[in-house]
């Protein structure tokens, strides 16, 4: 039989090891399955190394989907720098969907696809929304109620300009327009 | 893996039979056939031959075998008799049509030539000074083993996902460290509305305005009003303060929503309030008058 | 400033979180970037954890590349029924192949297939470089211009060993062969 320790150190492992998180189902039919063990006793355990834990730097949390370790929230700062390299650019394709929905604001995605000749991926459109540059302000009264995009007054602050009328018109180049173009996809 | 571990001691090679050979093995299939527990014998069945085959890694791994199975030296290599052997599989390898033969066939030649210089006579002046003609091939069948050692012993290492796992915890670092988006200048944003304005010019021959851009967007700002009050009072999408550009922009927000079916206008009779609403609510609207 | 609880937090907190093993310097110039620490320092902190971990599921080892945690070692066999399908098997040809290359690197296929008595499939060579375990170093002079094959840390870092000279057959060079054999990754 396996002792009340080498039982922790199970469960404790198969949650690291783990891609996702583990439920008390998959820790039971898994790692557990030769140790007829039951739920209560492995919440005991859970329990356990919850406390085990506490004032670690890493913690065991119960998600949605099951026990999973995750870093100290207040440690998140600090860690965050393993993942700061600078950020890269945009891509032309998200430029162009933000250029499109300031000229022919409001719009619908399906109109934007249109002028593009090519589908606005999902992503693009929720970045340009994270970033707080565009939002829905309605729904085009068509099949399916599309949502209209327009363009925000963070954006006009961002670009420190009064109205999407004052961006550069064409054939006024600026020096920082011949900088290096490759921009890499977000 | 038990089972299929005993199937292979009965292989009298269970010592030197290295773990990753067992691991190229389909056992299960030989189910105990005595493949090379009768080493005079030389009919093998020909499925059984080529998983035999398959167990080795190549050539040398077999002449390793043979030379071991006669529980010899390397460096006493009997070569008659591990030539003789030797051809045997080869033989049997040729009238099965093995793939596997090819590399096979160099070794033999090898062997052969090394046979008939052992059996040609020598005159008695020379012996001291040729060199043994087993000797380079003795020399490669020692570094072979030394490799095929080192695999064994590097099977045995711990292994990832086999052995050990590694233990990881989620984050939230990871979007902290993503919310320092990249920057946009004005140029890239300007050089962005040309690229889109040509594609428009292309698809569309019409003459595209450049005016036509505040005019959308006060088409935004109306449309996003009415989103939070259910109606507004026309005049009041009128900003003085802007001037008369501001009031025009305003009016042409307002016929240009109206034609594209954005917004609805009401007005109950000659000279009253006209109404504005968001194009679907007025549904919801009579719902509620009435 | 960081106390010495935080900072442990903090150390644990990033080589639990990186995706590879993490060296003295990077933990050192990037989450500790900040707060002013030697590597003494540092080494103590790592010591205290991996004393920490002792008992646990979950062990602080260092490996070729650096410092990560891993499942103790006598879980391996209960966790590996859970994933079955992550453990991937080795045939005698790729690991007779690996070994050479580790053994006798840098080296070309030509040299490989000498030594093993057979040709060496194309398909070994690719699993070997995806696995990152294999790299060219660079292509020796010959008429052909074959590529040099050597092993990378990652390899190491995989077979839990520190160096090739762990694996006790490959150990001590052979004597026809004297040249210099620890060809670090770059």
């Amino acid at each position: 039989m396996i002792t009340d320790k080498q039982l922790k150190q199970l469960v404790e492992a198969a949650i690291f090891a783990a891609e996702d998180p583990v439920t008390l189902d998959q820790l039971l039919t898994g790692v557990l399955a030769n140790f007829s063990l039951n739920k209560p006793r492995l919440r005991q355990v859970l329990d356990q190394l919850q406390d085990d834990y506490k004032e670690r730097g890493v913690q065991l949390n119960e998600v949605a989907s099951g026990f999973r370790f995750q870093t100290r929230a207040e440690l998140g700062p600090a860690l965050a720098s393993m993942w700061s390299e600078r950020a890269p650019r945009y891509s032309a394709a998200l430029l162009e969907t933000l250029a499109l929905i300031a000229w022919q604001q409001p719009v619908t995605r399906g109109e934007i696809e249109a002028v593009r000749g090519v589908s606005v991926s999902t992503q693009i459109m929720k970045t340009l929304q994270e970033r707080g540059w565009v939002k829905v302000v309605g729904h085009k009264e068509v099949p399916g109620r599309p949502a209209l995009y327009a363009t925000t007054k963070e954006f006009l602050n961002y670009f420190s300009i009064q109205s999407v009328a004052d961006i550069p018109a064409l054939g006024q180049p600026t020096e920082t327009d011949t900088r290096e173009r490759d921009t890499e996809e977000v | 893996m038990n089972s299929s571990l005993e199937t292979l001691e009965q292989r009298d090679l269970a010592a030197e039979q290295s773990l990753q050979e067992q691991h190229s093995l389909p056992l299960g299939f030989v189910r105990g056939e005595p493949v090379l527990e009768r080493p005079d014998d030389l009919y093998i069945p020909p499925e059984a031959l080529e998983l035999m085959l398959e167990a080795f890694s190549g050539p040398m791994d077999l002449l390793l075998y043979l030379i071991r199975r006669q529980k010899m030296d390397i460096l006493d290599l009997p070569i008659l008799d591990i030539t003789r052997q030797y051809m045997a599989y080869v033989e049997l390898m040729r009238e099965l049509h093995l793939e596997l033969a090819a590399d096979y066939l160099v070794m033999a030649a090898i062997l052969a030539e090394i046979k008939s210089r052992l059996l040609l006579p020598k005159p008695p002046s020379e012996e001291d000074d040729e060199e043994d003609p087993r000797a380079e091939l003795i020399r490669r069948l020692r570094e072979y083993e030394v490799i095929r050692e080192g695999a064994r012993q590097l099977d045995e290492q711990p292994q990832q996902d086999r052995d050990y796992f590694i233990a990881s915890a989620a984050t939230d670092a990871r979007d902290i460290a993503g919310q320092t988006p990249p920057e946009v200048s004005l140029a890239d944003l300007s050089l962005a509305l040309s690229r889109v304005m040509q594609l428009v010019r292309v698809q569309a021959h019409h003459h595209i305005q450049r005016e036509a851009l505040s005019t959308r967007e006060r088409m935004s700002a109306i449309l996003e009003r009415l989103s939070q009050v259910e109606r507004c009072d026309f005049v009041s999408l009128f900003e003085p303060a802007e001037g008369k550009a501001g009031v025009v922009v305003s009016f042409l927000a307002v016929l240009e929503l109206n034609k594209e079916g954005l917004i609805v206008l009401t007005q109950a009779e000659a000279y009253s309030v006209i109404y504005v609403t968001r194009a679907g609510a007025e549904r919801v609207l009579e719902e509620g008058v009435a």
